[in-house]
């Protein structure tokens, strides 16, 4: 008696701990549609994705950061890098709009061997390494770049005359493209999630990386090169976070400096609701991306109702600390 | 035919010489013995042949080839494999039994890029069966109890196939059952050609099983015996240098009024309809095992965990401790079950450690008084016998029975009057562990009262006054020890002489 | 981001446009038919909404909507000009008459506007321009600017006369933000070599993030280690709030020169007059009224031009009462300066009657 | 022989560990004196103090936190809240200097129970938790200002006239006062460094923090009221932010939008720095009050040689990795 009792209590609680957020979410989306007539339209549906595809993509760089039980701090400063490094390339070297793909690419991998050889060899802490590196690459972009943005036609520093190259529209096409009507940012972040959701569920280096995420130790005690796997994480970490930067810059057609910054803090957000959805307990793809959703449908909900942008900040704060608190209420053994 | 030497091992630690110039050869298809007392470098001389440790002197040399085993890598291509004292140290919690049991299946080179997870899950539940386990192997490991971990990595060491199998202390969690399947898989594993490096504290397992005993004592190399030589009494006088008499110790206190008292006590983790009694100066043994409840029994009179019925009288006097802070106010001590994670803080110094539920005392006003808690420290340490250079060494860099001993002395300082023992002397030597009793019959004597609860059925006959049998959360037999014996305590904790299996079954949830 | 930024693409003319059309010069006040017993639906999309300056503005536009009985959104995308960029397509997709834009980067928007007078949805923007061809936006987009390089010069000017042409000067650039960039020009062009006695002696350039704390620690460090300082001037009045607190701080009397103006500021400058001396800046809730008569004239079918610039005031504190005498604030400034407050730009006569309408 | 080598080895390893920020903090010191001529005057040492004066009390608010193994993230936004407060209690709602000193604290140390009791009774882990509250605090704080600074004489919205209250100079000296030459921020800045310092390492309160934030289950089992303590912590966190905002609103003159969060970022690395300054390893007052001004060293040198603020940026993120390399490097066990 007392037993079932108990047991369909825990099934409630553990019901919660899996869908809370999922519940969240659809309470959300039910009633954005009730009151807002233009909610549910495919262009809107299309809108709220296209919106959340840099925080998702930043958010991814910091759950691969997550899952080797570190954290990486610096992707926001690294997607702002990669796009003024791109726009550099275009706009004033007038190189080829391959190289501004490639060369962002690369510098994040290098950005995340960087972190990892700070964090791992070094073994300054995770959190350090990455805020110090912010603060680097803040100051970098900025040099850079002479300035805030670089843009097609603007004007060379010194009276330089209008800077020579432009973006190229392949380039703009990341951030700004459709293919069939689905946005090319919406295509490149569900590719990334399906890739690390099958990456880390399906392979044996995704394994590995949870191995050590999940006690260093026994991974190393088994075998597992740990520091190999670690480096591996803050690569991937880097390399997403810079795609997440192309997206933002071809969004954004110039290189703003600063653009990355500002999608820190909605990415943290969004990988910790991963982390708890669904109940897996640890950083995950799939988790990732409803949490980036889940902020992006109330964004956009409350930017329909025409609420001031601050009251969003309220809303988004209640709803995060709703969503987890009914995922992690009672969730005590 | 596989032979293994450790020739000259030395090995120190900053403050501590650890090993000192120690040999060790175990030969093909053995199961060898390595005793010694708490801190005499059994588990470091291991930790070498595993590759944990760089950084020593001396040689291995297997099948007559020296190696240098510098990783666990090395160690496990040369065919050694261990399971450690610490389970936690080895599992990854937030993966299923499966992936941990085939942690090197998933690491191996042959390992295609996309896991089979289908091959991984079958493998590791046919390793279970083979060790006649019963765990779901889709099941977190963060969700399973400690003997679980336990097979867990014994069911890992054998899917590795290792030609030395090194098992520090793998009893230590286990029920007589579980010890007893254990010891036909090691059998069995040695028949099939394997050595086993096997370490205990518990001398008459070793007799049981092993065909060989290597003895360190102080870091050093005593000797290596064939089993059929030793006798405990002797096995121990190499251990320890000395002669042991007695080792549970003798008090024949007054036992007076009942000063605890359970009444129909139910509560998470099972407990249901507990009721039982304690007197002012009397241990009471609480005896069952593995699962039968005695930790969430503990804990539930201890304040952690809620009570769903029932009360809990202390002096006459409802207490139902709602938090540990609750009970520790109201006379209660507890020295819990595993001892790393609940017992002890292990990157604090022993001071800081032993002088922590009782900070009160030391304090004028908020203030701490350094000189006062050091004082009473050092006292303590000489007291309970921790083996340490001092008190301000860290917990973590004392050996795990040494650890124990100091999740023991932080209580002794404090004024409970019911101290709650679970499993006090798991890992613990025989030396120190009539210690430990004779500190129990210490707190008695001063007319404190003990609930000891133990899977260990000798020790409750030798320490106990009484002692209560627990199977499937709740009390199946009250029973005076000394018309007692291992075989009625077997009975009851097995469910003997219950009217239904219904319990039975929900215990293997 | 520095409360203006300007048109990044190429320059256009900031020509002060003459003689806008008088209200008194049109023809009558009939309402015109586009927009007769209409409800029309305006969205104000801003880069960031807070701040003085911000606010003023919008409630310029607010107050002006009101007058007209226009519905008005208003979307503040805090810094985000993907959010602007969104804010914009939903004004597209909510069917909204005129978009009203401040600030933003070009590049981030251009797709949005564009698709915008797509549509037919007239856009005035304020501080940005958009390079979008004529046959598209079919004159329905305006571009308005504060003028900065006069703001510049007016305000260079204020300190270079009080100094008496020579003196020892703390200088504050906003280095590559198109707006603080020409007020510079001016400084490196036409004030440095004409009046060779000022002397630069330190430059402060703490970006555009939140820079008011900085400022102020920044100037304090320079104030006690240098010690001669005969002016500080302020490229934007961020900084020179923090440059006046760090001032009034160190018990030292160092005038302060700076570029626009909020109530913050006006306050600082009667408390202390000796110090805030003047700052050149054109009044928002102005840069609001213009914003909606524009989108109105547009929807009307008139014709509007496609630049246009506002004229700016060096607003010093000898010219406003003392605090004791009364407080100001930016409202009052039109007692005091011409083109403050309010103004008749682009207002007709079928305006005042929508107005009438109204009540 | 061999022993002596390693030892002594390892003697130079625990004294970087110990004294690498330090070692660096000096070397800063040094250069800039022989650079700058005026590096080393006593006013600029008092004014470098001062500039430091808020980041150290948020750091310390942060400090507070990690002592119990948490994190709290709203403190830049609770300091930035609590000089919004100040400033609406005097200017507008014309209320005492003593109510805009009480109330302030009083909302910190409110803050701090709702984080709390986020984090301990509903079990939200505490990056997320605060990360929420500083949305929502945020938010809130923009709200209650409508979206402008609050100060002296400011109009009133719906031509209400001017503000009637000022700020009164009793609450403005917690900012620009001067005692005895030092001035007023710095001395609470001392108080509060010298009080935490007592409270953590001399009292049993301190003791218990840090026992809760080393492993919370062995101290809960040793009978410490483990909940209360969080909470405590959090508690002070929540007062020592709210502090900070006074200081900080106190020396700007005004409630300012957003003032707080910029010093979110220099107050986690300075808090950071202090855990492992003189070899604790743990979060303590003294090493974040070090870590603080070598912050405010670095900046206030690269003011005098008149770097552009991007350098100092980059600066800062070098120096910080230089000085946790070398405290860090090869502390393996
Ligand atoms: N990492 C370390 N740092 C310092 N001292 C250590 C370290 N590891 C072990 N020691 C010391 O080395 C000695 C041997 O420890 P070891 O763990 O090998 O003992 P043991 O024989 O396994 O004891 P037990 O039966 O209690 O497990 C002990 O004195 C212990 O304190
Ligand atoms: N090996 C196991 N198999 C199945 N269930 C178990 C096992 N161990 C513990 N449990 C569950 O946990 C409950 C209580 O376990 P607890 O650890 O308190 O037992 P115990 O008697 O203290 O054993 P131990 O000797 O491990 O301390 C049991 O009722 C059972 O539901
Ligand atoms: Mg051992
Ligand atoms: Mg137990």
């Amino acid at each position: 008696m007392q037993n079932t009792k108990q047991k369909s209590k825990l099934d409630i609680y553990s019901f919660f701990y899996k869908y809370g957020t999922i519940i969240v979410t659809i309470v959300a989306i039910l009633f954005f549609t009730i009151t807002l007539d233009n909610f549910m339209r495919v262009d809107n549906i299309t809108n709220i994705f296209r919106s959340v595809s840099i925080v998702c993509l930043i958010a991814l760089a910091i759950t691969m950061s997550l899952t080797v039980d570190g954290f990486d701090l610096s992707v926001g400063a690294v997607a702002g890098f990669a796009a003024v490094i791109a726009a550099k390339i275009m706009v004033i070297w007038e190189m080829s709009p391959v190289l501004a793909i490639v060369v962002p690419l690369l510098v994040g991998i290098l950005i995340g061997c960087i972190n990892a050889f700070l964090i791992i060899k070094v073994q300054i802490s995770d959190m350090l390494t990455t805020l110090s590196m912010m603060f680097v690459l803040t100051g970098v972009s900025i040099t850079f770049q002479n300035g805030t943005a670089i843009y097609n036609y603007m004007p060379l520093p010194n009276n330089g005359g209008i800077a020579p190259g432009t973006m190229h529209p392949a380039y703009l096409f990341i951030g700004q493209g459709k293919v069939m009507g689905i946005p090319f940012p919406v295509i490149i972040m569900l590719l990334v999630v399906a890739l690390v959701h099958i990456f880390l569920n399906y392979t044996k280096y995704g394994r590995y990386l949870y191995m050590v995420g999940g006690n260093e130790e026994a991974a190393k005690l088994s075998g597992i090169p740990t520091k190999k796997y670690r480096l591996l994480a803050y690569v991937f970490s880097g390399f997403i976070a810079a795609l997440g930067g192309l997206v933002l810059g071809a969004r954004l057609g110039s290189g703003e400096v600063n653009a990355g910054a500002t999608y820190l803090m909605d990415a943290v957000a969004a990988a910790y609701i991963g982390f708890s959805v669904l109940g897996i307990g640890k950083a995950n793809a799939i988790g990732t991306l409803l949490g980036a959703l889940l902020m992006g449908i109330l964004l956009n909900g409350l930017v329909m109702m025409n609420f001031p942008y601050y009251s969003q900040d309220i809303v988004k704060g209640v709803v995060l600390i709703l969503g987890l608190g009914l995922t992690y209420y009672k969730r005590r053994d | 035919m596989s032979k293994l030497q450790m020739k000259g091992i030395t090995k120190s630690f900053p403050g501590v010489k650890a090993l000192d110039n120690v040999n060790f050869f175990v030969g093909d298809q053995e199961v060898h013995a390595l005793i010694g007392a708490n801190g005499a470098g059994k588990s470091t001389l291991m930790k070498i042949l595993a590759g944990a440790y760089q950084g020593y002197e001396g040689e291995i040399i297997i099948d007559d080839k020296v190696c240098n085993i510098n990783s666990p890598i090395d160690a496990k291509n040369e065919g050694v494999v261990i399971v450690y004292q610490e389970v936690d140290t080895a599992l990854v919690p937030h993966l299923t039994v499966a992936e941990n049991i085939m942690m090197d299946a998933i690491i191996s080179q042959d390992q295609r890029l996309f896991v089979n997870w289908k091959s991984i899950k079958t493998q590791a539940k046919k390793e279970l069966q083979s060790l006649g386990l019963d765990i779901n192997e889709n099941k977190l490991v963060s969700d399973l109890t400690l003997s679980e971990k336990q097979m867990v990595l014994i069911g890992r060491a054998v899917y590795q196939k290792a030609k030395f199998l090194i098992l520090d202390e793998p009893t230590a969690p286990l029920s007589y059952e579980e010890t007893e399947k254990l010891f036909e898989i090691v059998n069995k594993l040695k028949n099939d050609g394997m050595s086993i490096i096997f370490i205990s504290h518990r001398l008459d397992e070793i007799f049981k099983i092993s065909d060989k005993i290597t003895v360190l004592r102080d870091g050093t190399y005593e000797g290596t015996y064939d089993v059929k030589d030793m006798t405990i009494e002797k096995l121990v006088e190499k251990m320890l240098g000395r002669k042991l008499e007695n080792t549970f110790p003798k008090h024949h206190g007054e036992i007076g009024e009942v000063v605890f008292e359970t009444k129909n006590l139910s509560g998470t983790g099972g407990i249901s309809n507990v009721n039982m009694t304690l007197g002012k100066g009397e241990i009471v043994g609480l005896a069952g095992l593995v699962g039968g409840g005695k930790t969430e029994l503990c804990k539930l009179l201890f304040g952690e965990g809620n009570i769903y019925e029932g009360e809990i009288l202390l002096e006459g006097k409802k207490v139902n401790p709602k938090s540990p802070n609750h009970a520790v106010k109201s006379g209660f001590a507890l020295v819990p079950e595993e001892r790393r994670k609940e017992g002890i803080l292990v990157h604090e110094s022993i001071e800081t450690n032993l002088t922590l539920p009782t900070l009160q005392k030391y304090c004028n006003g908020p203030f701490m008084n350094r000189s006062e808690m050091r004082k009473v420290s050092k006292e303590n340490i000489a007291k309970v016998g921790i083996k340490t250079p001092n008190e301000k060494q860290k917990v973590a860099f004392l050996s795990g029975g040494n650890q124990q001993k100091v999740a023991i002395g932080k209580w002794l300082l404090s004024d409970a009057k019911v101290y709650i023992f679970d499993e006090p002397t798991k890992g613990v030597d025989v030396g120190s562990k009539a210690e430990i009793y004779s500190l129990i019959a210490e707190l008695v004597k001063e007319g404190n009262s003990v609930i000891y609860a133990s899977c260990e059925f000798s020790e409750i006959l030798g320490l106990s006054d009484r002692a209560y049998v627990m199977y499937n959360g709740t009390i199946a037999k009250e029973l005076i020890t000394k018309d007692t014996n291992e075989e009625e305590l077997l009975f009851y904790s097995t469910g003997g002489g219950q009217d239904t299996r219904r319990g039975g079954n929900n215990a293997k949830h | 981001q520095p409360k203006e930024s300007a048109p990044e693409k190429a320059e256009p003319a900031a020509t002060e446009s003459s003689e806008p059309a008088k209200a008194s010069e049109a023809t009558s006040g009939n309402i015109p038919a586009a927009l007769q017993g209409k409800t029309i639906k305006m969205a104000l999309i801003k880069e960031w909404g807070t701040g003085t300056h911000m606010i003023t503005h919008i409630n310029g536009v607010k107050a002006e909507a009101a007058r007209y009985g226009i519905e008005l959104s208003v979307i503040d995308a805090n810094n985000d000009l993907t959010k602007m960029a969104e804010g914009i397509d939903n004004a597209v997709t909510n069917k909204m008459d005129a978009i009203l834009i401040s600030h933003g980067k070009a590049d981030a928007l251009t797709d949005s506007v564009t698709n915008a007078l797509k549509a037919g949805i007239p856009v005035i923007v304020f501080d940005n321009d958009f390079d979008v061809p004529e046959e598209i936006h079919k004159g329905k987009l305006v571009s308005l600017d504060q003028y900065d390089l006069m703001m510049g010069l007016l305000s260079q000017m204020s300190l270079v006369q009080e100094l008496d042409g020579k003196g020892k000067v703390v200088y504050n650039r906003v280095a590559n933000v198109p707006p603080t960039d020409k007020r510079h020009r001016i400084w490196e062009g036409g004030i440095l070599p004409t009046y060779t006695g000022i002397e630069v002696i330190n430059t402060i350039d703490l970006g555009t993030d939140n820079p008011m704390p900085k400022a102020q620690t920044a100037l304090e460090t320079i104030l006690t280690t240098t010690d001669k300082i005969d002016a500080v001037y302020g490229v934007w009045d961020e900084y020179a709030k923090g440059f006046y607190n760090a001032i009034v701080a160190s018990g030292k009397k160092i005038p302060l020169y700076s570029v626009d103006i909020s109530d913050q500021d006006l306050a600082m400058m009667q408390d202390h007059p000796e110090i805030w001396r003047s700052s050149a800046a054109v009044d928002p809730t102005v840069v609001g009224q213009v914003q909606v008569r524009l989108a109105l004239k547009a929807l009307a079918g008139e014709k509007i031009p496609r630049y246009y610039s506002l004229k700016p005031v060096l607003i010093h504190v000898d010219d406003l009462p003392s605090k004791d005498e009364r407080r100001v604030t930016m409202a009052d400034l039109a007692e005091f300066y011409d083109g403050w407050g309010s103004t008749t730009d682009f207002l007709e006569d079928w305006m005042l009657e929508m107005e009438k309408q109204q009540k």
